[in-house]
Order: C-alpha cells, then structure tokens, then sequence
C-alpha cells in the first residue's frame, strides 16, 4: 500500500548555499526502508504549483517516526518548502519506487558511493546502512563549490570520503571521476546518484562489477500511472520496451536501462 | 435508487465520478491506493493497435495552475490490453470506458472491434483529440466531416456505444458535437487538453522534447464549463465532463454546465485519493444541500434561465 | 542604442513592453500611480464608431491562474477618443497604438479611417478577436477569409501600420496569421483572451452576466506560448505577444518563441506597477546575462534548433 | 497619487463568526482622511487567488499610523487573509476611491446611518467623524443573526444604535427598514453600505432628503482602468453614461446610479 500521510516538520536548517535539511515526523516513517526510495510532496495546499515534487529519503530514524531529506531550493515548488517550520505539516506520500539493494553487497565488500550534487541525500542512507552489515564504504561527493557542500563531515565517520568541486573550492578541482582517478579508488560494488552526464561517466568507467544509479527524471503521478517518467532499456534503445523512473526505479541496475 | 447511480449508453455507474484517461495508467498503481470498486468506471490509457513507446521526455512540464504534458500515447498495444490489462481490471466491479486512439481510421476500427468485445468493457472513448502525436489524433478532432466518418466507421464495428473525446482547439465545438452525434456518437466526452507550451528561459528551449504537450488542470476549467455549457444545449447527447476538477465544487460546476458525469485527470497527481474522496463528498454535498439526484443538477445553468438583462451590443 | 529600444512599423519604442488593450483605460488612472513615459506604448482601449455601455455587470470573474472578463468593450466612442482621450495622451513622449473595434467591416473601416490620422496614434490593432460582444468580434478572428478581407479594407485607409490582434479560439492559429498577412497586415499581436465559463455553484447561474467571458492571465500562457512559437515560423510578421505576462522571466520566455515586443494586460491588476517593474527587470536580466539587444532573444526557441531527437510516432 | 505599501499586521482577530477585525501599520494611512474609501488587497504573493480584493477602511488612527478593516471571511482570498498574523506583511493599494461626503451634514444635524452585514464596517469611521463634527449619529445595523453581528458596542458609544437580524436572535427580527420604522427613526441624511436590496429599499423609503450609499461590485483594477466595475445611471439607465464604482464611487449621492 502506498500512503499519503501529513507529516510534521520537526526542523528545516540551512546547510549550505540554497541547500536545506528537512526532517518530518509521522507514521510514513514505519515503512521505510530500503535506502534510495523518494517521497512525493506537496507543499503547499494551494494549486500553484500544481504537482508534487519528488525529494529522496536521506536519512531514517524508525524508532523517533522521524525522515530527513536534503534538497535544493530552486524553483517554486522548492523555495516555498524551504518556507515551512518547525510545527507545520506537509503532505507526503511515500515511500515510493525501488531504492539501491544493500544486500547486493556482502559484508567484508567496499563499495563505492558516487554522489554529485542533490543526488548526495540518498546516499547517506545507504551508506548507514551498507556499514551497519559490514560492508566498507569510500563516500566520492562532487559539488559546485565549498559554499554548496554538506554532509562531508558525516560521509567521513561513516568511511573514506573524497571531494570534488567544480571550482576547486573544495577537495579535488573537476568531477568525481576526476577524484576518483586521481585517488585510484577501487570496489566491489558502485551506488551512484546524481546528473546524467556523471552517470554515463561513471557507467563507460566500468569501475566495478556490480553497479547500481539512481536517476531522476520529471514525474507527473509518482506512482507509474502516468508515463511521464519513462525511459529506454539498454537492450531495446529505440524500442517500446521501457522502464518507469518512479515506479521501476528510481535505482536500476547499470546497464539496465539507456542513459 | 441511489443519489449518485447514473445510467448512460452502455454504463450503469454507481456513481458518475471517474479518473480520465491516461491519468490512472489501467488502474494497476492504484490499486495499491484504494480500492478500484469505489470508482464510478475507469478510462483507461489510450490503446493503439501496436505497442508505442510514445515521445522522448521531459514529457510533463508545470504551468501555472496547471501542467502540460506529451506522453504521446505509450501503451503496450492492443493485443496486451486485450490480454493482460483488461482480463486483471475484470477483478473489479467496474464497467471499464475504453479510449482508443489511431493515425488513420483504419487504426481506430480496429481497435474498436477488437477491444469492444471484451466483457469489461462497456463504452469506447474515441480519442480524435490527442495533440500529441503527428498523425491522425488531432486532425479528426479539428475537421468536422473527418471527425463524422470516424465516428461512422467505429460505430459499424463496435459493440458497445462510442462516446467521442472533443478536443477544445477549435473554433466551434458545437460543429464538432454535431458531427460526432450526426456519425453516430452514443455520447461526448469533454475536454481533451488545449495545445500549449512551456521554454526553459536557461537553456532557451522547449521544456518539453516534444516541444508542444496538452494544458491539464485547474488553468483549463473555464474553457471545459464553456464549451459543454454550449454543446449540452446543442445536442442530445450526454456530456462526461473533464479539464480540470479537483473539488466538490467544481464537479457541481461542471453538472450546472450541462455534464452527466465527470472524469478527474491531472488532479490525481496532486492528491491520488482525490477520487474516492471526490465521490463521498459530492454525496455529503447532495445530502447537505437536499438534491435528490445528481442529475438534477445537470444544466441547471441553462434550463432554469430566469430572463435576465441580457444585452452585449 | 540601447538594449530595449525597438523598432516596428510604425513604432521607434524606448522599450518593446507596454500594457495590453482592455487594461489600462487611456492611461489616465495609471497616470496617477506611475509616470507614462516610462512605457514603450499604450495599447489604448478598444475603440468603437459609437460610445458603447458594454455587457451588464458582473463582467469579472475569477479563475485559477486567470480571470475572465466580460467588458463588452464598453468605451466612449470614437469622437471623443479622438478629441479628449488621445490629446490628453499627447502630453506623453509614447507612440499609441489604438486597438479599433466594431461589428461589421465598415465599422472597422470608419473607426481606421479617422483613428489613424491622429498625431500620436503610430499604429492600429485590429481587434478581430474580441469574445464578448455577439456580432462581429469573434466571427472575424476565427475565419480567416473574413479576416484577411478586413485586414485589407483597414489596410486602404489607415494612415498608420495595421496590427491584426489575433484570437486563440482557432483550430489553426497559422492559418489566421497567414490570412492577415495576405490581408497587408503589418505585425501581429497575440493572443486574445480565451472563451470561457464559471458557474456560481450556490446560485447556480453562470457569475457573468454575459455568461461566457474572456479568461486571460497566467493560465493561458502556455497557449500564448504556443501559438507565437508556430505562428513566428511560419510568417515573417513581428509579434507583440501577450498572454498571462507577469514576470521578467515570462516576457523572455515570449521573446524565445518568436515576440518582437510584449504587452501586459490582466497583471496590471494584481500589481499596478507592474510594467515599470518589467522594464527595470528586462534591462536587468539583458546586463546580467550579457545580452546586447532583447531582440537577440527573439525567436531563439527554433532558431537555434539543435537536432534533438524528436519522434512523436 | 496613488499608492502600494507592503503593510505589516498589528493585530488579527475573529470578532463574531467569519468575520474579522485586522489592522495593519504603515505610511498609507496618512492618505486616509474621507471615511468610506477601501483598499485594494493582495493576499499573498503567489498567482492564485489572481486579482486584489476590495476592503474598506473601518477605522483609521493617524497619529499611530495605523488602521482597521472588518471582512468577512467567505472565499478563497478572505480566507487567505484569515490566515495572516501579526508581524506579517500584506501588498495594500489605496486608499481608493471616493467616499462618504462629512461636510454634507451640518454640526446639529442628525445623521442615520444605515449598514447591512459586511457593509457596517466603513460606518464606523464615519461615524466618528461626524461626531466629530457635531452632527448626532443613529445606527441600524442589520445583520444574519446575532452571532454574526459585531461593533454594536462601538456604535452605541457614539449614538443611538438599532440592530435587525434577520432570524430575530438580536434586536429587531427582520432587517434594517424594519428597525426604522419600528423605532420611527428619522434624520437630515442618510449614510448607507449594505446589500443593493438593502440600498433599493432605503432609497424606495425617501426618509431624508439627502442621503448617501456606498456600492458594491466585482473589480478588475480597482482604480478606473479596466471598466469591471460600472453602472448605469439613474438619468440615462440603459444609455452609455455610466459611473465606476471603484473609482467614481463606491459612494454616490442617492439617485445618482440606477440601482
Ligand atoms: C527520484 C528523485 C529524487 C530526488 N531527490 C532529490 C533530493 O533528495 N534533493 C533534491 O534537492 N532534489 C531531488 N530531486 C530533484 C527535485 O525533485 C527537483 O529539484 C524539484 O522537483 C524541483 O522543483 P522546484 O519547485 O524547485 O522547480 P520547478 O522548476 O518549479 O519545477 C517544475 C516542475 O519540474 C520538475 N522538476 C524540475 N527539476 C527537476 C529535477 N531535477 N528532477 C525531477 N523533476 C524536476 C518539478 O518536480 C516540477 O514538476 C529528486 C528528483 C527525483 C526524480
Ligand atoms: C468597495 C468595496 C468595499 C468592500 N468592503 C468590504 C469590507 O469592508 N468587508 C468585507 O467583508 N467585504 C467588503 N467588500 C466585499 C469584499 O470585497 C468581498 O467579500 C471579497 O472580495 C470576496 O473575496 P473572497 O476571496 O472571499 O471571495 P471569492 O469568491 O474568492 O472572490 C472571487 C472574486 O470575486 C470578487 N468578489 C466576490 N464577492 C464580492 C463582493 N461581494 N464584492 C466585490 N467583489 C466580490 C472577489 O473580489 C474576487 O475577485 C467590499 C467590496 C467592495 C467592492
Ligand atoms: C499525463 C496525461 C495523459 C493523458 N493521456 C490521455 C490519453 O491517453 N487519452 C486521452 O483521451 N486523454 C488523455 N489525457 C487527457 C485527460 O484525459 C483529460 O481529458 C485532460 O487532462 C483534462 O482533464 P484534467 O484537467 O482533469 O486533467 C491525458 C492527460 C494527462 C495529464
Ligand atoms: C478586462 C480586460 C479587458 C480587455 N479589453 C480588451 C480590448 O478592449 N481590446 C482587446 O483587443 N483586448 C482586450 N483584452 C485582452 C487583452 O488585451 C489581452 O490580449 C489578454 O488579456 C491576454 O493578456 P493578459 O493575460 O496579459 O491579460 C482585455 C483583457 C482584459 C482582462
Ligand atoms: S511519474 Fe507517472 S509514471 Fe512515473
Ligand atoms: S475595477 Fe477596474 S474600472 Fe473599476
């Protein structure tokens, strides 16, 4: 069952440059699990803006009923979230998709989690939960610049954690592939979240054997009844065959679907 | 007999409230929400004859107090439909509205005479107002004598009654009513989306890879209650009214206008319970405000017409 | 030069944004909120050969993302357009574009005819497309013989360069243009208001008294959008483009679908100061983002195509 | 000129069902001087509700730079504004339009003012400046029902004040030309805002020969632009002279506008 719940906001910090940290409480909480899923929110009562929009769980906290997320607030929908306080509510339905499979990686692996940008949040929960089975964990976080960085000190008690920024304002200047050359970083297994072209990087470096993305794309329902989200499979580029974002994702296997 | 219980060419509803097409897929996500026998019926995302995987995306873009969008039609093709979607819908309750689509006529006859002879499905929805895809779609919604023939031609091979899906970019939708109701049409549905488009003032392009989609929601409203306000006094058709419900209020408004059931699309992606939660409010609604029957309702903005002052020269 | 000066037939504009027709009276109550010079122009209200009262009221009404309006171009006529409106406008450094309104052809023609001679009017809008006043109006902007037959009649006796003012309520909005263009129009501006409806749900009755109003506003400017986005390519007229107009990002947004200038209409509403606001923030936007000229944008959506993949079939 | 402030709220209060008392700060007041004017609200900032919404000035105190409206809260926007609370801003315009003439009554005189539901507040601030002036005030409020009445107590501390509700819960059962003619009031003018029926029984009653009535109608821009607002006049009724009650009203001389 997929639900809809109105969700308390416990606190909203800023944590970096347009970036804020959103943590909720409700009985949604209960049902999440598996790292990498999203929740759909709408935030505001109004119809303007109409749609919901899509922010990954980062962080759960099952025995408080408490979730944070980590988003960018840009446009409308984003900036008038970023608005809410301590003691408001917000309407989230959720948990939604299929989030990155923690037991593909056995204990005693490393994995390597790749994250550019907003496509850090989700993660933070999988590297939580990666390590609490015993799996090593080196943490490659890109981002535009010091001043749009966050969570590296938390990245770091979890495992090895590299930087890269665009400006080189942090860590190693250029993108994560560039850190993760320059480091000679290897794995058993690859979770990455983040902007296409970092992912198809990330996918023609074959890195590792087993590889899991999470991707984003614009959603209509959320749920897979709309078709907004869809996208090719490898195996049938130009065909019908397909797969939903939202619904069959947002995390898919590397090389299950065309990037 | 029921407050809400409505009987249509082909559909005994027990209530006219229902998702519009292509906003519930075949009804299998929802059902992970509620359960489907709530639901007056179902219309069912547009089937073709084969399998497309419709546009390339971004396909959904925001506008304000609505959304465009150029799915272009994806659906796994009639064959798939027959089998597998309609066959796990037969589990409900539920008289399924089953909206056909085609390039050509030829397109849409054959899928009419294939899928109208499925148990479940009591109506067909003929879609000639998709402004999604390059052939066919709009054209038949657009040209009234093409829009007559196609009519004509899925009615001689249908087995349950054809309603027709208008499309509101043209210049006169009563023409379009006619014709549809002059080939054969047992009722209209009202209204398909109105062509528009959204650029990303960044990256100087259409939002959308498809550039133009189909305007949804709230925005579209008043359009939606002109048009079936003017073609429910037009023809003797019945009108399932669509374009942008998503209250109590707005289902009244479109039964005022002259509708006889209502379809709920773009509203389902902000609130997905909006439909059963639409169905037990109109009835408090009816209860509340003493109507005996929906359908008491229906153009009531024009039947009752006190004469009042009425000069526009 | 600077980076908003604009040049169209007829008009040398210190900034191509200006309020739309409709909704800035004659300017004369702005007047008392903002200095006029500052706008590139007025599009002054519709003018008929004889003063008119208009539709009865209500005549407003709200929308979601829009309002509709059943003004029924109510003015005081053109002899005293002509004797007091314009000469007050004098005193203000602005070319006027007058919007000329009527029901039959020779109606349009009268209005031109003495219209055009005035000083400071530097241009005509022809008002085809007007949805609130039974005769002529709409039946001009949807048909496009009539429409390119008008165009011409104005086009013998205007002293000044016409503008066709085109409706949305088309199947086929290049079609229209195309007709005006052969008709010696000289620019285009678009759109008009779309047709639309509400019904007060208590008392059941449509809320304007004309029932059937002119929905504008934000809701509509994916059509907008759209329309100038087809119509730009396929004609080589230039463009006032209009349609839910409120931001600066809105008006880029315009000039990237194909607009050679802007006007403001239903957002005058909600801010009254809005028009000075856009052109300080047009300016703005042009320095920051390293733009010459605001005309460099226009267009940009198609005319830097980058073949995309785009399969709709 | 005029003018649009970015208002800040001092109070918020709900004075009797739906309706409620708010007063805002800021410099526009000191442009408020005739009673009966209104100002133009936006209620936030978003694009929905679309179009401003006309109050009236219920009260105006100068010297602290501040003044009250009394609204009832019924649809989206008024609903909306229920919402606000102090230390927030609101987008004012006005003050608009003209209002109820103080000079037409002569210190000594007796004035009736006569106000139905939402149309009692702009009363309030004419009466005490006719007060002010000299001239004895009568008050017949006309309400629904006794919990939707509200400043009777304020009227009364500065005249003879009625009231009529229509289910008889206080005072007169009926309305407010019942009231009249039950206490046998009588007056040298007559101030009215209420309800057109209201209007079109008081002007039928001839009960002063002069008298004034403030109009009610749906507004595009509220300043005279965009001819929303129009009526006919009483000498010309379907001809094309007409008056804006937005910018020529909403208060007219009794006979001036065919109601
Ligand atoms: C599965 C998934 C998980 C996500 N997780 C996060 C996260 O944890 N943190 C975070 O900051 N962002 C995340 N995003 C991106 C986030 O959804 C968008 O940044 C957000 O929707 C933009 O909304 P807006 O109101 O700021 O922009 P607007 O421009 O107002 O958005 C307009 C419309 O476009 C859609 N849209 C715009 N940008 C995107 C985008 N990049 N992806 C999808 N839809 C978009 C919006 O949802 C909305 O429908 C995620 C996206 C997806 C699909
Ligand atoms: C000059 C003037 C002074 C007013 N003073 C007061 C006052 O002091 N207190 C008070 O409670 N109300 C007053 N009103 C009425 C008030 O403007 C409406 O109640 C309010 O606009 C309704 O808005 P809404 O958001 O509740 O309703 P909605 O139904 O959301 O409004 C939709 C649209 O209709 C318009 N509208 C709806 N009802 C009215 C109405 N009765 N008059 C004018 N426009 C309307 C709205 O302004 C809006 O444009 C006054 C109206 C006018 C014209
Ligand atoms: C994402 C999406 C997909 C749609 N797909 C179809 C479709 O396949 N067939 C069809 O006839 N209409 C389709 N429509 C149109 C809707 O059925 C409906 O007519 C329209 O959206 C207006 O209703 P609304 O404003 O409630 O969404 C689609 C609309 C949306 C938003
Ligand atoms: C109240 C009102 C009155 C209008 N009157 C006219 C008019 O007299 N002539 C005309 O050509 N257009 C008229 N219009 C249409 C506008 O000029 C404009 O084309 C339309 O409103 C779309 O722009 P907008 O969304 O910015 O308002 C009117 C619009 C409104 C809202
Ligand atoms: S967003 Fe609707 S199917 Fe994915
Ligand atoms: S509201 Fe625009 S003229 Fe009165």
């Amino acid at each position: 069952m997929i639900n809809k719940e109105w969700m308390t906001v416990l606190s909203q910090e800023k944590i970096a440059v347009n970036i804020y940290e959103l943590t909720l409480k409700g009985e949604l909480v209960q049902q999440m699990n598996e790292p990498g899923r999203f929740v759909h929110l709408k935030v505001n009562e109004q119809m303007m803006p109409l749609l919901r929009r899509p922010i990954s769980v980062a962080s759960i906290d099952k025995e408080n009923s408490q979730f944070t997320m980590i988003y960018r607030a840009e446009g409308e929908g984003t900036k008038l979230l970023a608005q809410k306080k301590a003691g408001e509510t917000i309407d989230v339905l959720g948990p939604l998709g299929n989030g990155f499979p923690v037991e593909a990686a056995q204990p005693g692996d490393t994995a390597l989690l790749v994250g550019g940008g907003i496509g850090v949040p989700p993660l933070y929960e999988l590297s939580k939960q990666l390590n609490e089975r015993g799996v090593r964990t080196i943490h490659v976080l890109g981002f535009q610049s010091a001043d749009t960085s966050f969570y590296v000190e938390a990245f770091s008690a979890l495992g090895d954690t590299y930087v890269a920024t665009v400006d080189g304002s942090l860590g190693v200047k250029g993108f994560v592939t560039d850190a993760i050359q320059q480091y000679g970083l290897e794995a058993d297994i690859l979770y990455s979240c983040g902007p296409l072209p970092m992912l198809r990087a990330l996918e023609e470096a074959q890195l590792t054997k087993k590889g899991f993305i999470s991707l984003e794309e614009r959603m209509g329902c959320g749920i897979g009844a709309c078709f907004a989200c869809v996208c090719h499979t490898k195996s049938d580029p130009t065909g019908t065959d397909y797969r939903k974002v939202c619904s069959d994702g947002p995390v898919f296997p590397i090389g299950e679907v065309a990037l | 007999m029921s407050r809400l219980e409505t009987q249509l060419p082909g559909l005994t509803l027990k209530n006219p409230i229902m998702p519009a097409s292509g906003c519930f897929g075949f009804g299998r996500e929802f059902s992970q929400l509620y359960d489907l026998n709530v639901l007056g019926s179902i219309m069912i995302k547009a089937t073709t004859e084969e399998a497309r995987f419709g546009n390339p995306t971004p396909r959904v873009a925001e506008t304000p107090g609505g959304m465009l969008n150029a799915i272009g039609l994806q659906n796994p093709g009639l064959e798939k439909v027959v089998e597998q979607e309609l066959p796990w819908l037969s589990q409900f309750d539920l008289p399924i509205i089953a909206n056909v689509a085609g390039s050509q006529v030829e397109d849409y006859v054959e899928v009419a005479r294939t899928i109208s002879q499925v148990e479940n499905v009591h109506a067909l929805e003929l879609n000639i107002s998709c402004p999604n895809v390059k052939t066919g779609g709009i054209a038949f919604g657009t040209v009234p004598e093409t829009a007559r023939h196609l009519t004509k031609m899925v009615k001689e091979v249908s087995e349950v009654p054809v309603y027709v899906k208008l499309s509101p970019n043209v210049s006169n939708i009563v023409e379009m009513a006619k014709a549809v109701e002059d080939g054969g049409a047992d009722g209209l549905t009202m209204i398909n989306t109105l062509v528009g488009m959204r650029i990303d003032v960044k990256t100087g392009n259409p939002i959308l890879a498809n550039r133009t989609g189909g305007l949804s929601g709230p925005a579209i409203k008043p359009v939606a209650i002109r048009m079936i306000y003017e073609v429910s006094q037009q023809t003797d058709l019945p009108i399932i009214g669509m374009g942008g419900i998503s209250t109590v209020e707005d289902i009244i408004e479109f039964y005022l206008a002259g509708a006889s059931a209502v379809a709920v699309g773009t509203a389902n992606f902000a609130n997905p319970f909006i439909c059963p939660e639409l169905i037990e409010g109109v009835e408090q609604y009816l209860i509340d405000n003493k109507i005996d029957h929906i359908s008491d309702l229906s153009g009531r903005s024009w039947k009752k017409d006190v004469k009042r002052a009425y000069h526009c020269s």
